[in-house]
């Protein structure tokens, strides 16, 4: 009966107390998988078993400095890719010819792996934090690169001769038109660049040595500490479940007039 | 790339990078940096950690770093290709008896395969192809009278290398300590060394630069080399110290460091051992043309 | 006409890209920096039929594999949590977490369970990878969905199945493509990193061995042929996207007043 | 005449973010089997908003819709609508056929009668040779009558309409009115019909329900007492015609002013 | 008067894909300056297509658009336009105020004159209340007077009107009319305001271009000689409206059959 079928419980409390619950099953399953000698302990050792080593790596100061250089690169190599990203996607994306003209160079760079270039990064940079900088710029760039061409020409077109009839400058035009078309596909290009930068920052750390989590994370490894290694992996994790909190509460407040958002404010 | 010049550090030491890699190998430059040996040659040493001599022999071609640590086939393989290395001083050596070596083959606990020219036609695991490892590991089973072109090999990190055996992945893995350690703890058996095997005490690895830095710095370059053989010959009589230094860089579990077992450290390089390799990996047929042991030493 | 120009305008920037790069190389006497006209010469005798057929091949099959599973997995996990809200609540944190965990660790974790040497660690490794941009166009591009025509599709009582079939993927399908173009570049990335870890053979592991080997000018072909490689397969999609997306582009009027 | 279709004290408040919007106070009416009711009211008064309650696609805030005796809770089998947003209901990636023949398909009519039924249905309207175009290749007034074919050949108990004919022309207004009254009476469909056009209302229906301004109540419910025979040229020149419309007429008026009833 | 408008051998044939689509076959007339022409044709005819290559928004397969002498290429300054798809006009990111407010912002109106412009406008079309809210969040009707709203603070010296009132209620479109004429006599205007209520071309319009089926031509163009000073009760009632109404409706009759002239 439409009238009297009970409200909906509060949305966000809820969907926190949900995603925590998706959270407690992996952990669970993780504990249980070694306990139960399905796998061997000492190859994946159980979640307490990773926990508790996280918390000896809370209290030590080296674990801090190397997070604090880890995110430091993160941010700085993500926010160069957005910028480059959204700048060149839009207008590539906004003139016909220059779409034409890149298109193919785009497609011939963009899966070349940054693993590839190591040794190129290497040569110019050795392990400064420059050499993660240029891996964790390429990769991202092109997730945002790509998701905002997609989302420049997403623009419905009677909002486009809308624009136009009105005479907009070009530049109002991208400011109140194309802009708003291409935000949802740009936060979904922000979540997937921002793990994507994540995942070089630490891979870069870790073959090539800067200085970072991933540098611990490859020491551990060639130690055979198998704990310390997963407890640090947590932590990257972590990041990733944090990055994706802020995206989804910045999203909520600059869509609010996208149908995503206003379905589910109903 | 630049680095021909040197930067001068505040209180008129030497200010020089060394790539190096986060393994046992390396303990006597830790241990050296530690006991001010290098300080006392003017120069002020900063280590960087790398995962492999992959990343590192490029850097210091090409300047980033002034001296880096590689085993002794990946600096032939660079000699072979023009890359402009040489070596300064010995880095880290094989021991003479192949039961307690720092290097070794691992089968699961049981295996039907008990000695190594049993690898014949097996799956073995190392931690890169085409490499010292394989060319030893060949040796070990051609010394056995075993067929080594038989074997295929598969690339996995050390780290992996223990649980593939165990899953039955492979049948057999090379490894190094502390991976050895961890191993035979888990029950495994150890083949024996296939260092030992190419050559008792083996030269796996040296310190080296690069052709023009080694030129350009040449008053550096000795007094690395001088610092450098000091920390070799007194970590090699000192392994209580050595056993201090590792967890300083290293996550080694303690049980693990107890019963590691320690390579060999000499100042003296060993070119017999390294022409010794170079012939074996030729035969491998590792090199697109001859190396050229004398450019490479010092 | 119009065929010649796109050649034209496809051919443009990188015919101009490669000469940069003929020229500024030619004097070169890096080992590692080696001149273009020295890696175009060595490029035949690298890639022989072998290689093609011993690693290239094999590779290519892999990262089909991997790249049909993600694609099957991402949009039919991306409609049920685009749809469903606690589905999504509940899926969220733990794919997140998944998502920012480097290959290089997470490998090791799925061959514990998949196996060290065979392909099917590698193709799961490729198809985790391509999973996130689909995955997660897929959410956006259901969420977005317009509701006048969810609604028209409640209305006439259409059967979960058509609605599925004929409006959720229909309708989010702009956007599950856009995914599943970056999704296209991530296979070919995880391709070589797969390859690093338990192989022996594959075009990311003779790259790897390249490198390794300091055959430097050999190295390069690689790349190049990954660029190629990459080239090709969005040509190819770029076919299939413009003919099952044909009605979008009139629909946005992308060649409107020709 | 059996009760098709009743609303009982239904009321809708929009809330958005902190602010909330009172669209239906409250509205009480029922409808018989078979009837045809056209509902006039003020731009923005919530007609569509009540459409969309009937239809079971919107929840209510209060109140109950019963539909042959049984609440509706979500959209109930045999029943069409059409939407005032013509353009965004129609799948564009369909062509104007299928986008007609979906429904059919889903209600599983075999094939040949499928054909038939939406062939009919695009003759009907006009536009038996567009049936291959994309609804992105038609004007807005033939969009408008692809989603109307969709609704007549679906052969629904129930027919929803808002503003279905805003978009066309004069000539093809009136022959769609008559269409809609010959299925009407062909199929005895229950007919609720959304307009602004106050002579098509009154043209039409067998009542009029004028609701007032926001917060909508019913202001009357206004019966249609012209013959059954119902023709555009003799009809609409009635006197009795001229009377009923010129009383609605006055009624929207009054809406508009922001009268409610007593 | 002088001419603002003139339209010469204008032709538009659509082409997707394979097929291709005459719409419009020949277009000859022309607009003089500050004169409020009225366009009226069957659905489909291509009147949106039409207004679109009056506005420079599509390019016309053949013939010319003049706009004061100048050659149409893109859209002009100083002109308005109101889409016929007035929902997907409106950019749903902003509320109503800003929809209305950023052609004005665009045209670097003063920020004083700007809100005065703005309140005068959404009083005009009666959302003054829900200045604040966003185009989602309104009716139809109420979406298509936010970009009336839009037009007409806009105070362009051309108005291009697709169908402006088909989604209000009787009393508000004849106060919308009423506001159109006020403001074209206010501003000396040049309106183009196309429309499928013969009434509403009538009492609007100094002519009426009647349009024939596609492939379009005009069929007539009928010079409205009613008096300059209009108003709902008097023009409507009186005996010429009527006759000219009936002419147009028979015009619009024989455009549907397909009638061309000879
Ligand atoms: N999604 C929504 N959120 C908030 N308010 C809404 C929403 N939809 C409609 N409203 C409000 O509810 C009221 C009624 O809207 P509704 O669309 O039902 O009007 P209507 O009678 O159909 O008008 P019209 O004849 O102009 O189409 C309006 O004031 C509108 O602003
Ligand atoms: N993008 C397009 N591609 C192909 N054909 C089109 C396109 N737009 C319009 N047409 C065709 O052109 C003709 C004229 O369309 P137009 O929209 O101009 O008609 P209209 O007179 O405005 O009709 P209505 O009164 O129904 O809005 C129609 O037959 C239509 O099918
Ligand atoms: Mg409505
Ligand atoms: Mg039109």
């Amino acid at each position: 009966m439409a009238g009297t079928r009970p409200k909906r419980v509060a949305g966000r409390g809820r969907d926190a107390v949900l995603g925590v619950l998706g959270l407690l099953v992996v952990v669970g399953l993780a504990e249980a998988l070694p306990r139960l000698g399905i796998v061997n302990d000492s190859y994946l050792p159980p979640a307490s078993a990773m926990f508790a080593e996280l918390v000896d790596q809370l209290g030590e100061a080296a674990f801090w400095t190397d997070l604090g250089a880890t995110l430091r690169g993160w941010a700085t190599g993500l926010a160069i890719a957005m910028a480059a990203g959204i700048v060149l996607g839009v207008v590539i994306g906004s003139v016909g010819f220059l779409r034409d003209l890149t298109a193919s160079t785009i497609e011939f760079l963009r899966p070349i792996p940054s693993v590839a270039l190591i040794p190129l990064v290497v040569l110019l940079y050795g392990s400064r934090p420059t050499s993660a900088l240029i891996l964790v710029v390429y990769a991202s760039f092109w997730q945002i690169l790509v998701q905002v061409l997609y989302g420049v020409a997403d623009v419905d077109p009677v909002v486009r001769d809308t624009a136009r009839s009105y005479r907009f400058s070009r530049l109002t035009t991208v400011r109140t038109v194309v802009w708003p078309t291409a935000l949802p596909y740009v936060m979904t290009g922000f979540r997937l660049a921002a793990s994507v930068a994540l995942i070089l920052e630490i891979t870069a750390e870790l073959i090539v040595g800067v200085p970072g989590l991933g540098k611990s994370i490859g020491v551990a490894q060639s130690s055979g500490a198998v704990e310390k290694t997963y407890a640090l992996v947590i932590v990257v994790g972590i990041i990733g479940v944090t990055v994706n909190l802020v995206a989804r509460a910045l999203e909520r407040r600059t869509l609010r007039w996208h149908v995503s958002i206003r379905k589910e404010a109903r | 790339g630049g680095g021909e010049s040197t930067d001068e550090g505040a209180d008129g030491a030497t200010e020089i990078t060394v790539g190096v890699i986060p393994i046992v190998d390396v303990a006597p430059i830790y241990l050296g940096v530690e006991k001010g040996f290098f300080k006392e040659e003017g120069l002020d040493v900063s280590l960087e950690l790398a995962q492999g001599g992959a990343a590192i022999i490029p850097a210091v071609a090409s300047g980033q770093y002034q001296f880096g640590f590689s085993n002794t086939t990946s600096l032939l393989l660079a000699q072979t290709q023009d890359v402009p290395v040489k070596v300064v001083t010995a880095g880290v050596n094989a021991t003479e008896d192949p039961a307690a070596d720092m290097a070794g083959v691992l089968v699961k606990a049981g295996s039907d395969i008990t000695s190594p020219k049993d690898l014949e036609g097996k799956k073995v695991a190392v931690n890169t192809l085409k490499n010292i490892n394989t060319t030893t590991t060949n040796e070990l089973v051609r010394q056995d009278g075993g067929d080594p072109t038989k074997i295929e090999y598969v690339e996995l990190a050390f780290p992996e290398i223990g649980p593939a055996i165990e899953k039955g992945d492979v049948d057999a893995g090379q490894v190094v300590e502390p991976f050895l350690t961890i191993g035979t703890q888990a029950g495994m058996t150890d083949l024996g060394s296939n260092f030992v095997a190419a050559d008792p005490g083996l030269a796996v690895a040296e310190y080296f630069t690069s052709t023009s830095y080694a030129e350009s710095d040449a008053d550096t370059v000795e007094a690395f080399t001088a610092a450098m053989n000091e920390s070799l010959d007194y970590a090699q009589q000192h392994p209580d110290e050595v056993k201090e230094i590792l967890p300083t860089y290293t996550d080694i579990d303690e049980k693990v460091l107890a019963e590691l077992n320690m390579p060999q450290w000499t100042s003296e390089i060993d070119a017999e051992s390294i022409q010794k390799l170079a012939d074996l990996s030729e035969t491998d047929g590792l090199f697109a043309k001859d190396p050229d042991v004398d450019a490479l030493l010092p | 006409m119009r065929f010649a120009r796109t050649i034209a305008y496809a051919l443009a920037l990188p015919i101009v890209l490669v000469a940069v790069w003929w020229f500024a190389s030619a004097g070169s006497t890096s080992v590692f920096w080696p001149p273009l006209s020295k890696i175009v010469s060595v490029f035949g005798e690298t890639w022989t039929a072998d290689r093609w057929t011993g690693d290239v091949l094999p590779s290519l099959a892999r990262l089909a594999a991997g790249y049909a599973v993600a694609m099957a997995t991402g949009v039919l996990l991306g409609v049920v949590i685009g749809l469903y809200r606690p589905v999504r609540a509940f899926c969220e944190p733990t794919l997140e977490f998944f998502r920012a965990v480097p290959p290089p660790v997470l490998v090791p974790v799925i061959a514990l369970f998949l196996g060290y040497t065979g392909d099917a660690s590698k193709i799961v490794t490729i198809a985790l990878g391509c999973l996130w941009p689909i995955l997660l166009n897929t959410v956006e591009g259901v969420r977005g969905l317009d509701e006048v025509m969810l609604d028209t599709a409640r209305c006439y009582r259409f059967s979960a199945w058509t609605r599925l079939r004929q409006v959720v993927l229909r309708g989010a399908s702009p956007q599950i493509a856009a995914g599943a173009r970056q999704a296209l570049s991530i296979g070919v990335i995880l391709m070589v990193i797969s390859e690093l870890f338990g192989a022996n053979r594959g075009l990311g592991a003779s790259i790897v061995q390249f490198q390794r080997s300091f055959a430097v000018p050999q190295m390069w072909t690689g790349i190049i042929l990954l660029g190629v490689l990459g080239f090709l397969l969005s040509v190819l999609f770029r076919l299939v996207e413009h003919y099952s997306l044909a009605w979008y582009r009139g629909l946005r009027q992308a060649d409107r007043g020709a | 005449m059996a009760t098709a279709l009743d609303v009982r004290g239904l009321k809708k408040t929009y809330t958005t973010g902190g602010t909330s919007l009172e669209a239906i106070e409250q509205l009480d009416f029922s409808i018989g089997q078979g009837e045809l009711v056209c509902i006039v009211g003020p731009s923005g008064a919530g007609k569509t908003t009540l459409l969309r309650c009937i239809s079971g696609l919107l929840d209510a805030t209060d109140g109950v819709v019963e539909l042959d005796g049984a609440a509706v809770t979500e959209p109930p089998a045999g029943m069409a609508v059409v939407f005032q947003e013509y353009g965004r209901s129609l799948f564009p990636w369909l062509t104007v056929r299928q986008n007609v023949e979906l429904p059919l398909k889903e209600k599983k009519v075999p094939r040949a009668r499928r054909t038939e039924l939406v062939d009919e249905a695009l003759a009907a309207v006009g536009l038996a040779d567009s049936a291959s175009s994309h609804p992105w290749q038609l004007s807005g007034g033939m969009q408008q009558r692809v989603a109307i074919a969709r609704a007549i050949a679906y052969e629904p108990s129930v027919l929803l309409m808002d503003e279905p004919f805003a978009a066309v022309d004069a000539q093809t207004r009136a022959d769609l009115e008559d269409l809609v009254r010959e299925l009407w009476k062909r199929l005895g469909v229950t007919v609720l019909f959304v307009t602004h056009d106050i002579d098509e209302a009154v043209y039409l229906g067998q009542r009029v329900l004028v609701l007032s301004n926001r917060p909508t109540v019913i202001l009357e419910d206004v019966a249609i007492d012209l013959p059954d025979e119902r023709d555009q040229l003799t009809t609409r020149s009635a006197p009795r015609f001229a009377e009923l419309r010129a009383h609605v007429y006055e009624l929207i008026q009054k809406a508009k002013k922001g009268e409610r009833p007593a």
